[in-house]
Parts: structure tokens; sequence; C-alpha cells
């Protein structure tokens, strides 16, 4: 049954996307993703030498920074300037003081943040380093966690990180009995009972036969990276999510693979 | 001085279990056992695939089994619920102190829960009594999340007089020995500690401020909350851990499991096995559907092992 | 839906007219009747046991009525990079309360000075020179306040500390007196020791009859002060007693 | 004069007073315009070519001190040397100094100077007095030789670039010293002489004035011909403590320390200069006056000694004149 | 803090040994004390202390304030001692805190008594003026300027001395009025009333080094102490409070026998400290 979302789009249609790389001076690697009105600039710097207290040395070790929005100036002001004192402030290296007095909620997006990018970066590639990916918050307009995700991923191939495959995130929305909406705002995220956010790898274009890359019985981007729930479902809605996720991770791909190879025939103009 | 059987007996039944593991086809001389212990910290994964073939886990559990299981209610008597929740050797001590506030304007007539989760420097070498350790946070608000989305406890069961006062139920949750399922065990002490709360009968006295009612003999003032001393849990929330590794799926994983496959995936069922929440921080094994299907079965099955602790507890509680 | 974390609102206990007024004692008065109906001179049932905490290399808890306590010790370990050259090892104490350990929520950081303690009275029985250039880390938390705390942390840390292999002189027990007009009254709980007038603490290892820590407050005269301290140093005796057979016990356990 | 933080009785306090301006006219004669603060322009004719020294700089034209002390002119040299300040090592320098770390084949010494000094591991004379290569054995039982706290007697060799000292302990005299006491204080009370070490035979005691401003009064150590005695009594020391119990220094040559180091301490709380025969009048004064060592230090024994010095050096500039 | 090489440890322990301290003391002597009074005017009473080398000032603030409703019929007295850097560079920032804490703590339980105000040098009763509605609080603060040893006796003598100087204006109650709420009260900044100083008690510190005590250690000595033990004696001889420092057991009777030596050495202690007091009130009055 068809459901009316304020905005007019359908059940399965995502929000206009927008993404653009190499946005700022400093970073390694540096990327902002819009989905909608929700706005994330997410930054890399590294790999560093040296590694954290009780990391293990062997591997790289990737540290998260979250940085809320703050202040109500006009939004894309406030993320410049944000960015920039961030900049300056961050060749200082106080990040880990910082890091410390956060408050508790961006203590776990930071968590689950982290976990993804390490599970999706080949952290054996250059041993005993330290990548730090600050993010930035410019708007929230739900699905926060996701497009940060997006964002990351972006800013870490901006980077040049030796990456296993991107990681593409969505959230999905469960109206009411079996009735998933995706890319939900902030207004409709509150509404509703409950809301996961999936993160699955992007879909390859391999040149092997269709069935060979199949694990289980399921091709390989169907495997869930990261999966958090808020509110109560049964368990059967869960899975009704899974489809029309995995559906928008492809769409999602299709939209990176236009957007990097718009980026390379730049360069190669440029080269 | 005799020593007595105490509220915390079960806290040191787990040393005896540590002792019986080892190689179930090791020969016995001590030599391999020193070499088992060599082997075991410095190839840990092979050490641990070594099991999984057989498909059984250092110390004898099959893949789905979770580690012994206890409950201790009233652990703390200067608290007004309490509860001790050991999951094999991890240890959690959760106790409420209920407070009165004055609920906000939007919501005259509910009491409100703060939960925090505290890893003290006693429970592992990681912590140092200066810095807290940064797995604190996390699943401190993966609990407030899990409890309060949950709605196991109706908000408005806790105001007393609308509008001007209510209870503000102070829940604090302290890890006394670090083990791994840090979530699971803590969400367990939780719930327990909620099903030993007493809410202690208060009247207004003559400045508008809420004291204990038989305190002060004030038995003349009928006392504002006479009827309900226990909260009723509706849907209790209940939770498993799997560590995912291959194809290989295990419930319950220790520190050490947890140190050496890092693909975790936590299920949160509630008594009518609705899906609470679904978290799998990232980690390099990918959750395929079937995957995810297996850990929801073992989480229904641990859930009703749970239950049945919890109404053993509750029980025991009632008789002495 | 959720409850609102942020602004943390002003709560205040229910149970603050909790404390009767402190009786006014009269010179003799003897009727005096301790409220756990114990003797003046008879200390609280004394229950310890070592191995409470896994990941700790050596453990113990301690429950002396409804004093609950739990130590911890870890080491000797690398100590931090900023400390100098030493060629003995170091001790570091910590000492913290749960919120819910006092009756009223958040009384436990007025102890602060706790941890100096604990550290004054087991240096004097470890044997700092075993394990030079390191540190032995000895972290307590007091679960459940109920009178006498530091005391029973005391007893506790040097069992913990035994349990870890630490080389010790002796075993370290202590008791603390409070003084209530003109009767002492041994290991007092927590509503004796809010109107005492006085209170000695010692701390001793029984075998080797040495004081290491001693700390009395109020007005003493000195027969009054060798009454008491010849008082806790039986009760340390005893206690030290208790402390042995739980090590024994813990020792034959892990021998089947 | 620094004002003394004595209870002084009121006679006491004339008769201090009265010490204060005799020495006060003695010495005024010598230098008393020379005197400036900060700021002060210096008297000096621009004609003939002078070199700018310490403690002085060029302001608009001007010749301006930044440093409150005395003018001090040698040929074309013009510096001002400040009243009070931390120990100014010059090369040749003898210094007393106490091990703060020991580090890749050296010593850092403090010394009361802006930075710690250094005093290498080559610099020095090996244990068993033999003159050869540093091994890497010697690094390592270095500790062996001189450890953390250790009180060592040394000379400053030389600056290095970036400002810090270079110590060393090549000759007999110097090396680790034991069995006495260390007083700290103000460097500029102590003026360089020829000679530092004094062996007070009467005493038997061995009196190190520092030029940093660190004083060592010990027992008498032997002609310390070489460093063989400092192996033997390592080797006594470390084996058995309670060696040390009867080695205690004996009780009448503790009082002569102890006597000395009141009388040093005396000296400089009335800010005069400490050298040997003042060192030893003071105690001849204190042990004449039959003074028990510790009212040395009352505010009688102050007077007195001010008193003292005033008619001394009234005689000797009488003799000079 | 104060490193010493394996001679001069030696020679120090010599010198305790041969009853010669390096600076010529007997074992049981003092060093010169020198009290200064009224040393901070806005205070309602001040003091500072020399002993020797260490160097430290106590001021009383007295403020109207509640009685707690445990005891109404009692004023509340703090105590809270602050180390400045000037005294040593490793006092600064958080160097001096545990050092401060430990100070107060021992102060606290050697001046204040039982929880119950009993055996408290200053009678807190004599602090309420409205019972259980309106009393004084006192704040005293403790200051170390500059430490050579011995800081515990130089700042319990400060206090002692500050406290002789409090002059606590005099308060009458306005109007009687209903029971709850607060009666105005007016101060009079005239006449002041004193407190009576004689039961405060003052701390000897006995520093055992090898198989003897000293009294009155310099920093040096401190650092070779085994073991030391702070004992509060007050004018009729009774023990008020009493702190063991160091980490060394000592045998019961030891302890014992320094109680013993501690009174003896108060009473001299005493008596030289209320000379010093009355010299400097009367130095104060015509300077």
């Amino acid at each position: 049954m068809e459901v009316h979302r304020e905005d007019g789009r359908s059940q399965n249609q995502l929000r206009p996307l927008a993404c653009s790389r190499n946005i700022l001076h400093r970073a390694h690697g540096s990327a902002s993703w819009s989905q909608g009105d929700t706005k994330v600039l997410a930054a890399v710097y590294g790999p560093k030498a040296g590694t954290k207290k009780n990391e293990n040395p062997e591997k790289a070790c990737i540290e998260v920074i979250w940085k809320p929005k703050t202040g109500q100036i006009g939004d894309f002001l406030t993320s410049l300037l944000i960015v920039l004192a961030f900049e300056v402030w961050y060749a200082g290296n106080f990040q880990n003081i910082l890091h410390w007095c956060l408050g508790k909620p961006e203590k776990e997006y930071e968590m689950i943040l982290k976990r993804t990018l390490e599970s999706i970066c080949i952290l054996t590639v250059n041993p005993n380093t330290t990548t730090s990916i600050i993010v930035q918050v410019v708007n929230d307009d739900g699905a926060l966690l996701p497009s940060a995700i997006n964002a990351a991923c972006m800013a870490l191939v901006d980077a040049g990180i030796p990456m296993k495959h991107l990681a593409v995130a969505i959230c999905c929305c469960v109206a009411k009995t079996g009735y998933v909406i995706l890319d939900p705002t902030k207004l409709e995220e509150q509404k509703t009972k409950a809301f996961a956010y999936l993160v699955f790898p992007n879909s390859v274009h391999s040149v092997l036969p269709e069935g060979s890359l199949r694990v289980e019985g399921e091709p390989i981007e169907n495997g869930i990276i990261t999966s958090v729930t808020h509110g109560i479902m049964p368990v059967d809605d869960y899975f009704y999510c899974l489809e029309p996720g995995r559906a928008a991770s492809v769409k999602l791909s299709d939209f990176l693979r236009r957007n990097l190879q718009q980026q390379s025939t730049d360069s190669s103009k440029a080269g | 001085m005799d020593g007595y059987n105490c509220v915390f007996n079960p806290l040191f039944r787990s040393k005896e279990n540590r002792l019986t593991m080892g190689l179930p086809n090791a020969s016995g001389d001590l030599s391999t056992e020193v070499e088992v212990d060599a082997f075991r910290r410095l190839f840990p994964l092979r050490f641990y695939e070594k099991h999984l073939l057989e498909s059984i886990r250092p110390d004898a559990r099959p893949l789905g089994r979770a580690r012994e299981t206890t409950i201790a209610l009233g652990a703390v008597a200067s608290a007004n619920g309490s509860a001790l929740a050991k999951i094999g050797s991890t240890t959690m001590l959760a106790a409420i102190k209920m407070e009165v506030m004055t609920p906000s304007l939007e919501t005259p007539d509910e009491g409100c829960i703060a939960i925090d989760f505290h890893m003290p420097p006693i429970c592992s070498p990681i912590v140092r009594p200066g810095r807290p350790a940064e797995a604190a946070p996390v699943v401190a608000k993966q609990l407030s999340d899990t409890i309060l989305s949950s709605g196991m406890i109706n908000l408005k069961e806790l105001s007393l007089v609308s509008g001007k006062a209510a209870w503000m139920a102070y829940l604090d949750i302290y890890c006394l020995d670090a083990d791994g399922a840090l979530f699971d065990t803590a969400l367990l002490s939780a719930v327990a500690a909620f099903s030993h709360l007493e809410i202690p009968v208060v009247s207004l006295n003559d400045d508008g401020k809420i004291v204990l009612s038989e305190e002060q003999g004030l038995s003349d003032r009928e006392p504002v909350n006479k009827e309900r001393r226990k909260i009723n849990l509706s849907s209790i929330p209940f939770s498993l851990t799997c560590v995912l590794h291959k194809n290989y799926i295990l419930a319950d994983p220790t520190a050490e499991e947890e140190s050496i496959m890092d693909t975790i995936v936590t299920v949160v069922l509630d008594s009518s096995s609705q899906l609470v929440s679904l978290h799998k921080p990232g980690g390099t094994v990918l959750a395929y559907t079937s995957a995810i299907q297996d850990c929801i079965a073992l989480t229904r099955q641990r859930v009703k092992e749970l239950q049945k602790i919890l109404e053993e507890a509750i029980s025991g509680m009632e008789v002495d | 839906m959720a409850a609102k974390p942020g602004s943390a609102p002003v709560t205040y206990s229910p149970n603050l007219g909790q404390k009767t007024r402190p009786p006014i004692f009269k010179d003799n008065d003897l009727d005096w009747v301790r409220p756990d109906g114990r003797g003046f001179h008879q200390c609280r049932p004394a229950f310890f046991r070592t191995g409470a905490v896994n990941s700790a290399s050596g453990s113990a808890y301690a429950e002396l009525g409804s004093t609950k306590v739990i130590v911890s010790v870890f080491g000797p370990r690398e100590s931090k990079k900023a400390m100098m050259y030493s060629d003995t090892g170091r001790l570091n104490c910590n000492v913290s309360y749960t919120t819910f350990a006092t009756p009223v929520r958040g009384q436990g950081s007025d102890h602060k000075e706790f941890s100096s303690m604990l550290h004054k009275a087991l240096e004097g029985a470890i044997m700092l020179e075993t394990f030079p250039k390191t540190t032995v880390d000895v972290f307590a938390l007091v679960l459940e306040s109920g009178g006498s705390d530091l005391p029973v942390v005391i007893s506790c840390a040097s069992l913990a500390l035994a349990d870890a292999g630490i080389m010790m002189y002796d075993l370290v027990a202590a008791v603390s007196v409070s003084c209530l007009g003109k009767n002492l009254v041994i290991d007092p709980v927590l509503e004796e020791e809010s109107y005492q007038d006085g209170s000695l603490m010692l701390t001793c290892m029984p075998s080797r009859y040495e004081v290491t820590q001693l700390t009395f407050t109020g007005e003493w005269s000195t027969p009054e002060i060798n009454e008491a301290m010849q008082l806790c140093l039986d009760a340390c005796n005893k206690l030290g007693k208790v402390m042995r057979t739980c090590l024994k016990e813990a020792a034959s356990a892990s021998q089947e | 004069m620094r004002g003394l933080k004595l209870p002084l009785s009121q006679t006491q306090r004339v008769r201090l007073q009265r010490a204060f301006e005799k020495l006060q006219s003695l010495s005024a004669k010598a230098n008393s315009d020379a005197s400036l603060t900060v700021a002060d322009t210096i008297p000096v004719n621009y004609e003939d070519a002078f070199l700018k020294g310490h403690g002085t700089a060029d302001l608009n034209g001007e010749l301006v001190a930044t440093v409150c002390g005395v003018v001090e002119r040698v040929n074309n040299l013009v510096y001002v040397r400040a009243l009070r300040a931390r120990y100014k090592p010059e090369v040749g320098d003898v210094v007393v100094g106490r091990v703060v770390e020991v580090a890749q084949k050296r010593w850092r010494l403090e010394i009361n100077f802006s930075q710690d000094a250094v005093l290498m591991l080559s610099s020095m004379n090996m244990p068993d007095g033999i003159q050869r290569r540093r091994t890497a054995l010697d690094e390592l039982n270095m500790r062996s030789i001189f450890e953390e706290n250790d009180i060592v007697c040394a000379e400053v060799r030389n600056f290095q670039h970036d400002g810090s000292l270079q110590l060393q302990a090549r000759s007999q005299k110097y090396g680790k010293l034991e069995k006495g006491q260390l007083l700290i204080i103000d460097p500029y009370l102590v003026k360089k002489s020829k000679q530092h070490f004094h062996h007070l035979e009467q005493f038997g005691v061995d009196l190190i004035l520092g030029r940093n401003g660190y004083i060592w009064i010990g027992e008498h150590v032997e002609a310390r011909d070489s460093m063989v005695i400092d192996q033997a009594k390592n080797i006594e020391q470390s084996t058995v403590v309670e060696g040390i119990n009867q080695a205690y220094t004996p009780l009448e040559m503790r009082q002569n320390i102890c006597r000395i180091a009141n009388a040093i301490r005396v000296l400089t709380s009335l800010g005069f200069n400490v050298d040997l025969n003042l060192i030893m009048e003071t105690v001849e004064l204190s042990s004449s006056l039959k003074i028990d060592i510790h009212d040395m230090l009352g505010s009688e024994f102050h007077v007195l000694v001010a008193e003292m010095e005033a008619e001394r050096r009234s005689l000797t500039t009488k003799r000079k004149r | 803090m104060v490193g010493l090489s394996v001679g001069e440890k030696h020679f120090i322990q010599g010198g305790i040994a041969q009853d010669l301290r390096s600076d010529g003391r007997k074992r049981l002597t003092y060093r010169p004390i020198y009290v200064e009074t009224g040393v901070i005017p806005q205070a309602h009473g001040s003091a500072r202390v020399r002993l020797g080398a260490t160097d430290v000032i106590a001021s009383v603030k007295a403020e109207l304030g509640k009685p707690s409703a445990l005891q109404p019929d009692k004023g509340k007295i703090a105590i809270y001692v602050d180390c400045s850097p000037t005294a040593a560079p490793m006092f600064e920032g958080r160097g001096g805190e545990e050092l401060s804490t430990e100070l107060s703590v021992a102060l606290q339980r050697c001046l204040l008594g039982g929880k119950s105000g009993a055996g408290a040098g200053i009678d807190p009763t004599s602090l309420v003026v409205v019972e259980g509605k309106v009393c004084w609080d006192l704040y005293i603060d403790g200051l170390v300027i500059s430490s050579d040893g011995n800081l515990l006796d130089a700042l319990a003598a400060a206090i002692k001395a500050a406290l002789s100087n409090t002059g606590i204006p005099k308060v009458d109650v306005a109007a009687e009025t209903t029971s709850d709420e607060q009666p105005e009260v007016n101060i009079s900044d005239e006449e002041f009333l004193q407190f009576d100083t004689s039961g405060i008690p003052v701390i000897v510190t006995l520093t055992k080094v090898g198989r003897h005590y000293i009294v009155d250690a310099t920093s040096e000595e401190e650092s070779q102490m085994s073991s030391a033990v702070s004992i509060s004696v007050n004018r009729k001889g009774h023990i008020c409070g009493l702190t063991k420092r160091g980490g060394v057991g000592l045998d019961p009777s030891i302890i014992l026998d320094m109680i013993s030596v501690a009174k003896h050495v108060s009473e001299q202690l005493i008596n030289k400290l209320d000379s010093e007091i009355a010299a400097a009130e009367a130095s104060e009055e015509e300077s």
C-alpha cells in the first residue's frame, strides 16, 4: 500500500545525493556528502607513525573523531569555519584531549564508524601507523550515521588508503508491519516506531560469470558490514528491511562509480 | 568469627571450571601443558581454529552454549534495588537508588531513569584510575537505548504527585570483572535490579517535601504511593552476543575470544520475542541473512534460559 | 520517548530525616546497646574470600556486616614512563566508592585521603626491593559502606596482595575503635561512627606484632590509649587468624 | 645588608646597626658611585673604543645598564657585575655538584647553574687509576662510580656551543665526597681564589668552597693519591651494612664539622664574603667564648661576629693606608 | 624531593645516633621559632610562624551560617591547607595537591576531635548564635610559603596563634521571629569577643631515624625517616589526635614511649609558643 510522505518521495526513493571530494587544502583526503538536507564533511589525516596505547602495532590503527554540529550560524559558513579551525587545531595534535571529553552519543558513533572502517580497510599494508578520520556534522536531517559512513568512505578513497571494498550505508525505517521507507528525514525518523542503519559493500562489476561470486547462495554485496537498529520491531520486519536496503545499496554504488569516474576523467584531462 | 554464606557467594565458583580446561586430546604430562599455554599465547587464532574444527572451545563449551549464568538479588542493602549478575567470570553489580525530582513541563506525570555504566580500575588491567576505559561510555549508551526503547518500564509508574514530584531512578552498573560479553551481563544485572526494586513508601510533609513516611511516625499523614511497591516489568529485554568467524558462530564469547575474532553481533530480544536491537559494529566477516537468522535463533533459546534463571532468582527472593 | 538524559534535574533523597539525634551520654551510662546487638568488644563476623576477580593477578572480597569491599591487585608491572629510576618497587593505591555505597548518593567522594592512608598502611609490609623498577597497583572498590570502611579495605588489600603472590613480611590487619562517652566500641557501624566522640584506627602485622599505621582523633588520656590499643591488637590477632584460614582454604581448594 | 630574619632584642639591634655603619664607611670609599640600577646610563666617553660587556645595552646611542650592580672596567671592556645572580661559571672554577641523572657515557650534575652540567665518563679518572679507553663495560657499571644524588667535586672545563657546561675530574683531588655535610649558599659570596681545597689539620676536616655556592665540609680523606681508595671503600660499603655503623664520624670531629658549618651559616646570613680566614676567625671566636654549637645560630652570636668583622676590616684598611 | 647521597645519609644518621645533628641541635631541641600575628588585616585572625627555614601563614575567617541539622547546637569549622609553588618547584599545578590534602586531614584529625565535636580544640558550641538557626562558620586556611621539613607542627602553631589573634564580632539577635525563618541579626564591628585558646593542642612530630627519634626534623632528616608519629597534646596533657606516617612497623611499646616523650616535649613547646604569641601580640599593639 502506498504511504504518503511529506516530500512526496516514493517508498524506496532516496533523497538527492551530492558528493564532492578534495575540498580541504591541508587534509590528505577529504569529502563532503549530502543526502537531502543532511550534510557531513569528512577529513582524513595520515597514515602517521605510531599507534595509540593498547592498540595492536602490527596493524594500522584507525582513529575516529566525531565533531557534532555546534552553533546556529548559516550552515555552510559554519562548516567551512569549523573545519578550517579544525585543521589548524589538528596540526597542534591535541585531539585526544577533546576526544576524551565528548558526550556519550558521539562515543558510540565513533566506535561504530571505527569498527566499520577497520573492516573495509586493508590494515596490514602499513603497520604501526595511525590514520585519523575527522567527521564534522554540518546539518542533521535524519540518517546521520549512514551519511557519515559514506562521507568517511569517500574521504578514504580521496586519501588513497588501500581498501578491500567501499562501504555503502542506508537507513531503513519500519513504519507499520512490513512497510519500509528508505532514507528518512529527521521528522520521519522520530515519527516511526523503529529504524535500522545498514551498511553493505558496494556492488562490483565483475568480469566473472554471473553466479560465481556467490557466498551461501547470495552475492557478496548482500553481506552486512554494520547493522544498528533503534526501537522495537518484529523479527521478520528486520528481514523486510534487508531487501530494499540492498536495492538502495546498488543505486548508491552506481552513484559512487559515476562520481569517481567523473573525477578520474577530470584528472586524466588535467594529467 | 565464622564466615557465613553471603550474597556474593556465586562470585567465586568460577575458579573451579577454569582449571578443567585443556586440550581434549593433549597428553596429560606437564611439559605439553606448558607448551599448550605458550602455543595459545603465541598463535591464538590457530589455537582457536584447531578447536573450532572439532566444534568445541578451549573451555570445553560447544559453540552455541553460553557460559554458566547466575543472578543474586539484593546484593547491596543501601540501595532500593540491586542485583549481581555473573556470566562465566564476567561479573556485574547493578543498583538502583530512588530520588525525588520535579517532573518537566512536557511530561508532568512521568518519572525518569538515569543509567550509568562504570568500569572501575579493579575490573581489568587495561583500566587505569585516571583514564576511563573507551568501551564504558559506548556500553552505557547502548544500555540506556535498549532499556528505554524496550518499554520495559512504564515511566508513568514513577510519578508521585502529577506535575510536582516524581521518582528519578539512578541505575548504576559496576563491572567487577571484565571477561567478555559485557553488554549481556550488564543488561541482565539491570533487569534483575529492576525486578528486585522496592519503591519506598513516602508521604508529603508540611513544607511540601517528600519524606519516607514510616520514618518520622507520620502515620497520620496518608502515604502518597501506598499501593505500588513493585514495578511491573512488561516486555523484559534479554541479549546474546555472538562472534562470527569464517562460518562459525560462537555464542557468549570470553574476553580472549573477543580480542582474537573481531566480528561481534549482539541481538536483543524481549520476552514477547520482538527484536529490540541488532547491533553489528563492523568486523571483517560479512553477516549474511543465514548467519543473522542463526544468531536470532540462538538468542531465542538464550532468552528462554535467562527467563528461567530470573524467575528462579525472584522466587528465591520471595521465599527468604 | 527517551528520558531526558541531557538536563539532569536536581534531585534529593527522601530519607533525609533518617539519622536520629545523637544520644547524650551520662558518665557511667552502661545501658547503651549497640544497634546490631553486639558486645562492646565484639567485632562483626568477617567473611573473606580470595580470587574474586579473574582478570586481576590477585584479588579478594571482604564483608564485615554490611561493609562490602573488593580489592584487586595488578602487577608487578611496568610503571609509567614519567617515573624516576628507582631500585625499589613502587606501590600505587586507589580507593573508590560506588555511587550507591553510602546512604545518601555520592558521599563516597569525601574520602579522598583513603588512598594515601591505604598506601601508608601497606608500604611497611611489602618487600618493595623484590620487584625493582616496577609498580604494584592495588585498586579497591567499596560496594557498600557499613562503617569502619578503611580497616576492611586494608585487611582485604593485604589478602589480595597475598593472593597475587607479592612477597610480604606479614599479612596486615586493621581494626578501628570508637569512643562513645566512656565506653570503647570496636568495629563501629556507620550509625555509631556518625556520633562518635573519638576514634582510633590501628593497622598492624599480627604475627610480627608491629603497628604499621595508627591514627586517632578526639580527646584521649594515656590509660584510655593503652586500653584501646590493646583492644585493637587482640582484634587484629583474631582477624589475622581468620585471614590465614581463608588463604589456607583457597590454597587447598586449588590443590584438588 | 640583607634584612636579618632573627628576633633581635633592642640592644642587639643597636650594636648591629653600629657595626654595619662602620663597615659601610670602610668599604664605601672604593666604589660607592659605581653601583647603579637598571636603565641608568653608564658614564663612558665615547671617543675611545670600548667594548660592551655583560649587563649593558645601548639605547639610542647611550650605554645603559640592564642589571643592577657595580660597573667594572677591565682596560676597554665595560660591564656591570650583578649583585645577586645565579652562578656564572668561568673555566677553571672548582665546583661541587650533585648527580641528577646517569645518561649515555656521561653524568648530569646539578651545580646551581641555569643548566645541568655534564661530566663525561672519558673526562675523569677510572676507578683503578689506569689511563685507558672507556669500554662498553665501563659504561655499564657507571653507576658503581657515581650514582644518583652523589656529591661530586669537579672543575669547569669549557662551554659547549649550546651553552651547556662541561666538567672534568681528571686530578686526584676531585671525585665523590662522602661522610660530611653540604651547605648551599649564594655563589657571589664565594670569591675566586687560588686555593679552594682547604685541609684544616687542627680539626681533621676537609673544606671545599665551591665557586657555585656549594660548600662541602667533611671528614678528611688522606692524600687522595689514587682512586684505589674509592674502590676499596665501595667494596666495603656495598658488602656489609652494619659495617657502616661503627664507621660513624667520631663525635669530636663531628662537632668541628658542625661548628664550621654554623660559622658559614652565620657569615652568609650577615652577607659577608666567605673565605678561609674569616671562617677560621668565626670558629675561634665561637670556641673561645664557649658558645654551644647550636647557639651560634642565635642572634647574639650574629652581633658578635658583625662587630668582630668591623674591627678586622678597620685594622686592615689602617695597615694598608 | 631532597636527593641525598649515601654519604650524606650516613652522616645524618651518625649525627642523630650521637645526639649532635648537622646544625648542632640535640635530638629534642627545636629550631628558633618566630611568630608574627595579624599579618592579614582583612581576616578575622591571622599569624605567621617561622620554624628555622620553614615558613607558614594561617588565617581565620568567620562567616554566619546555618548549623547542620545533625548538630544544631554546634558551629562548623573547616580546615584547608594549600602549598604554594614558592615553597618548592614540585608544588606547581597538582604536585602539592596530595601533600595539602594529607596535611589538611591530619590537622582536622588533631584539632577538631571526633564527629560529635567532643575533644575539639575550639569548643564549637561557643560558635552558636541562635541554636539551630544561626551560627558562626570558621574557615581556617593554612598556606605553606617555604618548606624545610616539619610542616605539620609549624601549621598547628600558626593556627593556634591565628586563633588567639581572632576577634569574632559580637552578634545580637534583633527580633524574636517565628520559628522557621532566619532571624535578622546585626553584627557590631566594635566589640570583639576573643577565643580562649588554652584548649587548643599543639602538634609534636617525632621522626624516627635508625633507633632514635628527633623533634623538628629538617627536610633532609625527614627524607631519612623510617617512621614518624605526629601527636597533638593540649595543655591538660590529653592527647587530642595522633597520626603515624612512614611505612616501617613499630612495636606498640615504642609508640607509647614516643607518646610520653611527646607529652614531655609539648609542655616546653606550649610555654615557648605562648610567650612568643604574647610577645607578637604586644609588638602588634604598639606597631
